[in-house]
Formats: structure tokens, C-alpha cells, sequence
């Protein structure tokens, strides 16, 4: 079992852009957007690492820019990362899709794009998941809804 | 035998001979033809309201409920009040649907069923017309109402109709061999098919009991077989509520919905009715070998009330199936013909030819 | 041959499986005592409710018509769904300082997802949860209620 | 409607024979349309279309107090109401760093564990109607009243009971409420061998339910199907075992796992587990420490800035917390990962080649809560 300096000396080998903050809860990784994929990639086929399961997959809207958030394990040793990619386009945000690695991504993209319009690259079928085509990104903070939505 | 102390033919000839001295011969077969539909259409409708009630009221004390009990003691007249709510129902009519096909289905499923119940003896002398093939005609009669089912289900424009038709066509038909082949087993037990003849062959013990094993392999087959070609319960495919919604007759609203419900109870009347005549003995009451007085006092019970509690006995263990089984799926329905049913009651067949070759039957 | 055995011994299982479950419906068909159908506008009378139903909110008062509530809108805050309205007024005290009384504590039933927390969070303990569950009306603005009792009062603790 | 608008669709040969299952469909659980391609009565293949009771609870939480937001969580997946509830409460108690009463962990897992029977009988009740078997949901409905009525008499709710709070519980458990489980135990214990008889070792259900939704390992951690659906294929998800929580690390139990991969394994799963949560209780129930039912916690919950992770096992699988905190009162991020959202889109993988039937199993066996989905 290695620990969280060990998991981020390895991750760091892997992709050196990588930058590890301190201080977290989990062991996080934000990565460049034009990394994300092959950082992902490496964390999955890695035999010392085998990131095989997605968790979860959100976005955070920043006000100043999107995240992305990526929550891996391993199945094999348990271990558990974040990763993290920092958007700062708000207008037109767009990342490259897991769908090849996982294909639990899929759906979890589909939402991120129905509630923040993050559009991903390389995705077989982006349409809205929840809501319809024009009702707006409702998780992002600029959001207004004045008809269904009651400010307190 | 003295089980003639309730015979209805001296009744029914009092009756005929009274309509004689009244009018001309044409006449009094019309008039009595009319008469008898009068009969059949107010037991249809008791029968199928009764067996609707004790439907749910079986199936709730099986699952620990109390069933229906507002309307009326004990909820009686449930079911009447449901029929007048299906009777005010609107009739839906379905764009794009073969509009005389999908009136005509309801109809002829039901007139299926009057014509079944036609053939059957109820009692001692009482029965509406004694074919020469009754078993014969019932089966061929029954069997009929899959060309309702089908029209329904074509004529619907409903996809999930059309599944549920398809379905019930590949189930009756398949199933038909194998309740034919089972009363066959009977057939060349008596070797008539005339079902006065099989009961009178049966006044000195039921064939379940004379027929060895092989007449009760029979009787297990066609209790499975004649509840599939009747699509109850684990053979309902073809309405599946949980795949189907509710198969053939989802489009179906109103009258001509109730219309299909009670053919259903009705055919499930049928066969019990068939089974019980064919293999519990009809109307004959139940003897034990010597026991003088015990059979004398089977006697002084009616021969309607014997008729009609070995049926409804029958009724019982089909709704029993029911309420406890899951469903089968359409590949294992025809596994379970082809695959056993059939051989098995052709080896049971073969069978019962070389006991009665040998005359080791009673 | 062994597979005309098998092919035997599989109908023989699968009969006695099938009687295995007939059992189970068939005993519950010849034991009605086991029924377990509560019948349920018929036994009103001795239907009892748990006494920590949550059935709707009320606000206890006691012989004299005086209830707890000092209209300080700690509830009213808290309610997730904003189903609890306070209207205040301010009245003179004998010692003709001014003091807040509640003049309407209002709660709309249907908005209320019986969460609790105003009952958990109230200081005095005004508010409780009543026992009564058929809610069903005929008019929506029936289901807002007006907690307190007319011309009921703030009990005022013994000092 | 104008007559216009309906055009004549006529299926050609080649074209899809599509029928669409839900959104009012007896067999979706729920609001769930799948639409489903056939060829004959083999599916082809099928897409399942959500969002027909989309709530936003993601987007209201960011407008409530941690205390309040906590009854929205119960609303996700009503029928393990409990289990979501304390996800967010653990979640709020990591952040703040409060230990919780030895009490209050003890009663959690009790209940957690008391949800997961309610809705393992609930998911047998319909399973077995989903294969036409309807007596079965009877039996397993009149079992669940059971449950129920030790939550009503403790809680004051049957189903959305908001009664786990951050930092402990709303209040203290009735009385009764030791007494009673120990009766229920006794009680179920006898009543468990029924559901064999009547469903498991049944011909019919075997048939029905053997060799059909194969879902590989692989499948099961590439579509992230988690809880007893994920189990039945062999993939060690449970979070009771992987980061015990509660109580769970003092208690002796199994992490139910099935090779089969098929209904019936997934079926197995739960059935096993059912006596696995039996056994459970029985550890917990007489040794519940006398103690606080609450932390001592301030009136108004703040969250220090930053991010915050915790998983817990519901009754259907994974559920994952996500929080945001800005240092305000109330979150502002949330995102709950749900086990449906996943359990649901991994039917057409494991549903395309078998007959609608079986796609009736299929959608039964993964046990799906249709608003836990759409949030």
C-alpha cells in the first residue's frame, strides 16, 4: 500500500505537468486539459496503479473557471485520487472524453454537458441527458431562472 | 344404480312435450332453442361474475389479504359494480386501427365460449345437445378463440398487441396437441367420444382412478396444457402485464374489454368443466367400491352439485397455479410442449392402447 | 441413458420445487387467520397513531388558552421550504416597554416535507407534531393553518 | 392535435421495430422510458432516456443549510433514505472534525442495516411481480410493515425518515426500539425460508433467471455497477468492507460476492444478504452503548473551505458525497454520486441479445429507484 508522497511520486513520473496541492482530503492531481486524457490513460493501464473504476466524474463552476473533477480507485489496491482539470474558457469549455477508457463516462459526461455545457471531445453521443436542448446550464452560477427558481 | 333420482331429462321432457301440444314442431325447436340461449346467457353471466369474485377473493386470502369487501356482504356484488363501471366506460376507438377486425375480435372470443359451453352436461339429462364428438367439438371450439386473440391483436395497431398476439397464436396452437392427446387417453379408455358415454362409463369409479397411472399423467398434462391454451397464469404471455402492459387487449377499453375478461374465466370454466367430465366423472357422484351406505348417501346429493364442485374444484387448483408460480418465457413455453409434454402423453397414449388391448382395466 | 435419466430427474425436481411454493400459497389459503389487512376507516376508533407521528405541525396550548411561542422566527429560518410564515406585532407591556407577540403564525401544510427541524429548533418549545394524518381537503387554501388559537396568549414564565 | 401532423410511419424491412417501454410502464419502477429496438422478441438493442423527474437537488442544495439539505437527500433514493442521509451528515462531521457519540454510530448502522432489509424486501416483492410471480409481493410487502413500524414508532416517518443530523441523530430512539428489532429478527427469521420455497428454488424462476444479463467483471467496473448488482459479477464494492464506517468495523459480517454474473447471482446477492443484515442487527442491537444522541454542535453549521469526498453503501450500491465549501453556511458545490445513475446505463450492454422477457429480469435484477437517478 503506498502512501500519498509515494502515489504522487509516481503520478508525477508519469505526466510531469502534473501539480499536487497540499493539504487535501484525497491525493489531487490538477493537470493541464491537454494532459487529462493521457494522464487518465496512464493511471488506468499502469500495473502498479490500475485505476479501473471511475467514481464519479462533476464539474465545479469556479466563477473564474471550470473544473473538471475526476474521482478514481483502483479495485485492485484501493487506493482513491482526484483528478483535477482546470478550464478556464467559461464560454466555451471543452476537455477530451474518458468514453474509451471507461464506459461509465459516458453518461456521466452527458450530464456534466447537460448541467455546465462542458462539451468533450471524442464522445460518441453528446446530447442532453435530463433537460431540454434550450434550458440553459443550470449548475453553472450565472444561471437565472426567474419562473421556476424562488431566490431567498 | 340409483342415481337417477335426480334426473333432469323427465323435466326437460315435460317441457318439450308441454311446447308440443302448444305449437308445430318448427316452432317449438325455435322456442326452445331460445329458451336455452336465454339459460346460457344468464349462466354465462353468473358463472363469469361469480368466478371474477372468487378470483380475488382466492388470490387475496392466498396473500394474506381480506380481498374485496365494501360492495356487499363480503364484497359480492363487486364485481357487478365493476361491470357497470366497464358498461358506462367509453369505448376508445384507436387511429389507425382495422376498425371491423377490432370490433369483431371481442365477439368472436366470446361467442367461442357460448359454443363450448354448449356441449357440456351439467347434470343427469341436462344438457343443451349431446354430440356424438363432444370432446371433439369442445376442444375444437375452444381452441377457436385464438382467432380473436389475434385479430385483436393485429387489428390494435399497437405494438405491444401485436407481441402479445403472436405469442398466444404460438402457445394454443402448440398446446392444443397436448390437451387433445391427454383427453385421448380417455377417449380410448371409453372408446367413445361422446361425453354422455364417458360419464356413464364412469358410474362404477372415476377414470382417474380406474385409468392407473397413465389416466393421471393425462389428468397432470391436461391441467398444464389446458391452463396455457387458456393464457392464465404462469402461461399468461400473451398479456404479461409486466413485459406487455397487458398484450392483446391493451387498446381495449370498456365493454368490449370486459368482454375479453370474461371469456377468460369463462374458457377457464370450460376446461375445468371438461376435465371434470372427462376425468373426475361429471355429474357421477363419488363411490367407494362396497360401502353401500356410503354410496347411498353420495346418491342423495345432486348431480348438479357434483358437477359443479369437481369443476370448481378443478377451477381452484388452476388459480392456485396461478397465484404461486412465476411466469414462463415464450422459449421455455414451447420447451415444456415439444419437449415433455408431447413425448410424454404420446408414451402415455401407447400405453393406455396396450392396457386396453390386454383389458387390464377395471 | 444418462440422459434419460437426467431428463427424468429433471421433471421429477421440477415438480417437487413447483409444490414447494404451492405449499407456501396453500397454507396461507387454508390459515385466514394470517391476514394481515388493516381495515382502515373501519378501525378509526382504535387506530393509534405512534406518538412520534409526524402528522402535521401544532403549537400545544394549554387550560388557558396560552401557548409558548415568542415569535422569534427561529422556525420560520430553518424551514427548508419556506412553509412556516410569522407575523409579528409589537405591543406595550404593563411596564409599557414594547414587546414582540405573534399575531398570526401561519403554516402551510403543503409545502411542509415534515423534516422536523422547526420543532427541533425551536427555544421555547412551542411547537410539536400532531398526530393527525388525513389531511385531505377539498380547497387548497384549506391547508394553510393558522398555529396559534384566536386570542390565545404567551404564557409567561413563573420567575 | 391536428390529423396533419400524424403522418403514416410505415415499417419497412430494414427499418427498427421499436417499442417504447415507460414512461408508464408496470415494469420500469418508475418514470423510465426505455426504448427498446426488436427483432422478434429479441432485443436488439435498447437506450434508456431519464429526466422525467428531474428535481435539481444538486442545484437546491446550494441554497440550504447543511441541516436543511439533508431532507433532499432522502428523496433520492427513498428506499434507503437512511443511508444517503448520513452520507451527507459523515460528510459534514469529517469536515468540522467532530467525533460522533460511540452511541449514535452504533443506532446509524443499525438502521443503516434495518433500511437495507426494507429494501431488499421491497426488491424481492418486485422482482418476483416483474416475473409475474404476484403473490410474492404480498409476502414481502407484509414483511416490510415490520421494518416500517419500528421506523414510524422511533421516528415518527415510515419512509423519509430526515432523522440522522450532523453531528448525531434528530433524537433519541423509543424505548421499544431494542425490544422490537429483536422481534422482527425472530420473526423474519422464519419468514426468510418461505421466500425460498416459493420463489428461489423454483423450476420456473430458475429458468427464467439463470444465464440471462450476463455482465462480466470487467463491464461491471468499466460501467462503475456497484452494490449487490456489481457483487453478483464478482466485484468487491462493498464500502462497509473497503472504508468501514459506523459501526461496521466492530461487527463480524461478509461481504456477500457471486461468480455467476447472471439475474439469478444477483438475486443469490441479496437473498444473502438479507441473512447477512440479520446477522448484523443481532450483533449490534443488544450492545448499544448508553450515551449522548448528539455532538455537541453549533446552531449554524459552517464548512471550512474546501473539498470533501465520503462514500457509503446503500442498499443498491456506492453512493459517493462530493462537497465544495466556500466557507459559507451552506455548500457550494454538491454532487452526489448516485449507484442507479450507473446500475441503469450499463442495460443495454447486458440486455441486447435476450428476449423482452428477459429484459423485464434484467431491469428487475439491477433493482433501479428511478428518482435516484434523476436527482
Amino acid at each position: 500500500m503506498l502512501n500519498k508522497e509515494e502515489l504522487s511520486e509516481i503520478i508525477r513520473a508519469l505526466v510531469p505537468e502534473v501539480v499536487v496541492p497540499e493539504g487535501t482530503q484525497l491525493p489531487e492531481f490538477i493537470v493541464p486539459a491537454e494532459n487529462y486524457f493521457t494522464l487518465v490513460e496512464k493511471l488506468k493501464s499502469d500495473p502498479k496503479l490500475s485505476f479501473n473504476y471511475l467514481i464519479s466524474q462533476t464539474a465545479v463552476d469556479f466563477q473564474t473557471n471550470m473544473t473538471v473533477v475526476c474521482h478514481l480507485e483502483s479495485t485492485n489496491f484501493r487506493y482513491l485520487v482526484v483528478v483535477k482539470v482546470v478550464l478556464t474558457d467559461r464560454e466555451n469549455p471543452a476537455i477530451d472524453s474518458l468514453v474509451a477508457l471507461y464506459p461509465t463516462a459516458e453518461y456521466l459526461e452527458r450530464e456534466i454537458f447537460d448541467l455546465f455545457g462542458i462539451r468533450f471531445n471524442n464522445h460518441p453521443n453528446l446530447k442532453r441527458l435530463f433537460l431540454e436542448d434550450n434550458y440553459g446550464y443550470p449548475l453553472r452560477k450565472d444561471f437565472r431562472d426567474e419562473i421556476n427558481i424562488i431566490e431567498r | 344404480m340409483s342415481s337417477n333420482i335426480y334426473d333432469f331429462s323427465s323435466l326437460t321432457g315435460s317441457i318439450h312435450s308441454w311446447l308440443s301440444g302448444l305449437m308445430s314442431s318448427g316452432w317449438v325447436i325455435f322456442s326452445e332453442m331460445v329458451l336455452v340461449g336465454l339459460v346460457f346467457l344468464l349462466m354465462y353471466a353468473l358463472i363469469g361474475l361469480f368466478l371474477v369474485y372468487l378470483e380475488r377473493k382466492v388470490c387475496a386470502i392466498m396473500q394474506n389479504r381480506v380481498g374485496p369487501n365494501r360492495v356487499g356482504k363480503w364484497g359480492l356484488l363487486q364485481t357487478i359494480a365493476d361491470l357497470i363501471k366497464l358498461l358506462l366506460k367509453e369505448l376508445i376507438p384507436i387511429r389507425k386501427s382495422d376498425a371491423l377486425l377490432f370490433n369483431l375480435a371481442p365477439f368472436i372470443v366470446i361467442i367461442c365460449s357460448f359454443l363450448a359451453m354448449a356441449a357440456l352436461p351439467y347434470a343427469k339429462g341436462l344438457q343443451a345437445i349431446d354430440f356424438n364428438i363432444g370432446v371433439f367439438y369442445v376442444m375444437a371450439v375452444s381452441s377457436l378463440s385464438v382467432v380473436g386473440i389475434l385479430l385483436a391483436g393485429w387489428s390494435s395497431n399497437s405494438k405491444y398487441s401485436l407481441i402479445g398476439a403472436m405469442r398466444s397464436g404460438a402457445q394454443i396452437v402448440s398446446y392444443e396437441l397436448s390437451v387433445g392427446l391427454s383427453l385421448l387417453a380417455i377417449v380410448v379408455f371409453t372408446g367413445s367420444m361422446q361425453l354422455s358415454t364417458i360419464i356413464e362409463s364412469q358410474a362404477n369409479g372415476w377414470w382417474i382412478f380406474k385409468g392407473h397411472i397413465p389416466a393421471f399423467i393425462s389428468f397432470i398434462i391436461f391441467l398444464i396444457a389446458s391452463t396455457a391454451e387458456i393464457n392464465r397464469g404462469p402461461f399468461d404471455l400473451a398479456e404479461a402485464e409486466s413485459e406487455l402492459t397487458a398484450g392483446f387487449h391493451t387498446e381495449y377499453s370498456g365493454i368490449k374489454f370486459a368482454f375479453f375478461f370474461l371469456a377468460e374465466y369463462m374458457n377457464m370454466f370450460i376446461v375445468a368443466a371438461l376435465g371434470a367430465t372427462v376425468f373426475l366423472g361429471g355429474w357421477m357422484p363419488f363411490h367407494v367400491g362396497n360401502w353401500e351406505g356410503f354410496n347411498l348417501i353420495m346418491d342423495y346429493i345432486p348431480s348438479v352439485v357434483w358437477f359443479f364442485s369437481k369443476t370448481f374444484f378443478l377451477i381452484l387448483i388452476i388459480m392456485w397455479f396461478k397465484w404461486t408460480f412465476p411466469r414462463l418465457r415464450i422459449d421455455q413455453l414451447l420447451t415444456l410442449e415439444w419437449k415433455y409434454l408431447l413425448p410424454i402423453s404420446l408414451l402415455n397414449i401407447v400405453v393406455i392402447a396396450f392396457i386396453v388391448l390386454m383389458g387390464w382395466h377395471f | 441413458m444418462n440422459s434419460i435419466v437426467e431428463y427424468f430427474t429433471d421433471i421429477f425436481k421440477g415438480l417437487s420445487s413447483l409444490w414447494a411454493g404451492m405449499r407456501v400459497t396453500g397454507k396461507y389459503f387454508f390459515s385466514p387467520g394470517a391476514i394481515v389487512t388493516q381495515q382502515y376507516p373501519e378501525n378509526r376508533a382504535t387506530l393509534k397513531m405512534e406518538d412520534r407521528f409526524k402528522g402535521e405541525i401544532i403549537m400545544p396550548h394549554d387550560a388557558n388558552n396560552l401557548h409558548a411561542c415568542t415569535g422569534c422566527g427561529i422556525c420560520e429560518m430553518n424551514c427548508p421550504n419556506g412553509s412556516i410564515e410569522i407575523l409579528s406585532d409589537r405591543v406595550a407591556n404593563a411596564e409599557g416597554k414594547l414587546e414582540r407577540v405573534i399575531d398570526k403564525h401561519i403554516y402551510h401544510l403543503s409545502m411542509c416535507t415534515f423534516c422536523g427541524l422547526c420543532v427541533k429548533t425551536c427555544p421555547s418549545d412551542a411547537l410539536a407534531f400532531g398526530q393527525e394524518f388525513e389531511h385531505a381537503v377539498f380547497d387548497r387554501s384549506k391547508l394553510t393553518k393558522v398555529l396559534n388559537l384566536p386570542g390565545s396568549k404567551l404564557r409567561k414564565e413563573a420567575k | 392535435m391536428s390529423e396533419e401532423i400524424i403522418k403514416d410511419v410505415i415499417v419497412g424491412e430494414n427499418e427498427d421495430y421499436i417499442i417504447n417501454m415507460g414512461p408508464q410502464h408496470p415494469s420500469t419502477h418508475g418514470v423510465l422510458r426505455l426504448e427498446v429496438c426488436l427483432k422478434g422478441e429479441t432485443v436488439k438493442y435498447l437506450t434508456p432516456h431519464v429526466g422525467y423527474i428531474h428535481r435539481g437537488i444538486e442545484k437546491m442544495c446550494e441554497a440550504n443549510t447543511y441541516q436543511q439539505l439533508i431532507h433532499l437527500t432522502d428523496r433520492m433514493d427513498y428506499l434507503s433514505a437512511h443511508m444517503n442521509n448520513e452520507a451527507v451528515c459523515m460528510i459534514v462531521e469529517d469536515a468540522l472534525q467532530v467525533e460522533v457519540p460511540e452511541r449514535v454510530k452504533y443506532i446509524r448502522t443499525i438502521l443503516d442495516e434495518l433500511n437495507r432489509l426494507a429494501s431488499h424486501q421491497l426488491w424481492w416483492c418486485a422482482f418476483g411481480m416483474d416475473l409475474g410471480a404476484l403473490t410474492s409481493f404480498f409476502y414481502g410487502l407484509r414483511d416490510r410493515e415490520h421494518i416500517l413500524d419500528i421506523f414510524e414508532e422511533s421516528f415518527g416517518s415510515r419512509l423519509l425518515h430526515s432523522f440522522v443530523m450532523p453531528g448525531g441523530l434528530m433524537h433519541d430512539v423509543h424505548p421499544n426500539f431494542q425490544k422490537r428489532i429483536k422481534d422482527f429478527i425472530k420473526y423474519f427469521r422464519t419468514k426468510l425460508p418461505e421466500y425460498d420455497q416459493l420463489l428461489t428454488g423454483n423450476v420456473i424462476f430458475q429458468n427464467r433467471a439463470k444465464g440471462i444479463g450476463m455482465m462480466s467483471r470487467e463491464t461491471a467496473i468499466g460501467f462503475g455497477v456497484t452494490g449487490p448488482s456489481g457483487r453478483g459479477s464478482n466485484f468487491s464494492c462493498d464500502v462497509r468492507k473497503i472504508a468501514p464506517y459506523g459501526a461496521y468495523d466492530k461487527v463480524q459480517f461478509n461481504e456477500i460476492l457471486e461468480t455467476g454474473c447472471d439475474v439469478f447471482a444477483r438475486y443469490k446477492v441479496r437473498m444473502a444478504e438479507m441473512w447477512e443484515s440479520l446477522s448484523i442487527l443481532e450483533q449490534l442491537v443488544d450492545n448499544i452503548p448508553e450515551g449522548d444522541f448528539t455532538a455537541k454542535m453549533k446552531p449554524i453549521i459552517k464548512l471550512p473551505a474546501g473539498e470533501y469526498f465520503r462514500r457509503v453503501e446503500t442498499a443498491r450500491g456506492e453512493l459517493a458525497v462530493y462537497v465544495v465549501s466556500d466557507g459559507n453556511k451552506s455548500p457550494y458545490r454538491m454532487k452526489f454520486r448516485t449507484p442507479n445513475f450507473s446500475n441503469l446505463f450499463v442495460m443495454n450492454e447486458i440486455a441486447s441479445g435476450y428476449k423482452i422477457a428477459d429484459l423485464i429480469a434484467i431491469s428487475g435484477s439491477l433493482d433501479l429507484v428511478i428518482p435516484d437517478i434523476d436527482r
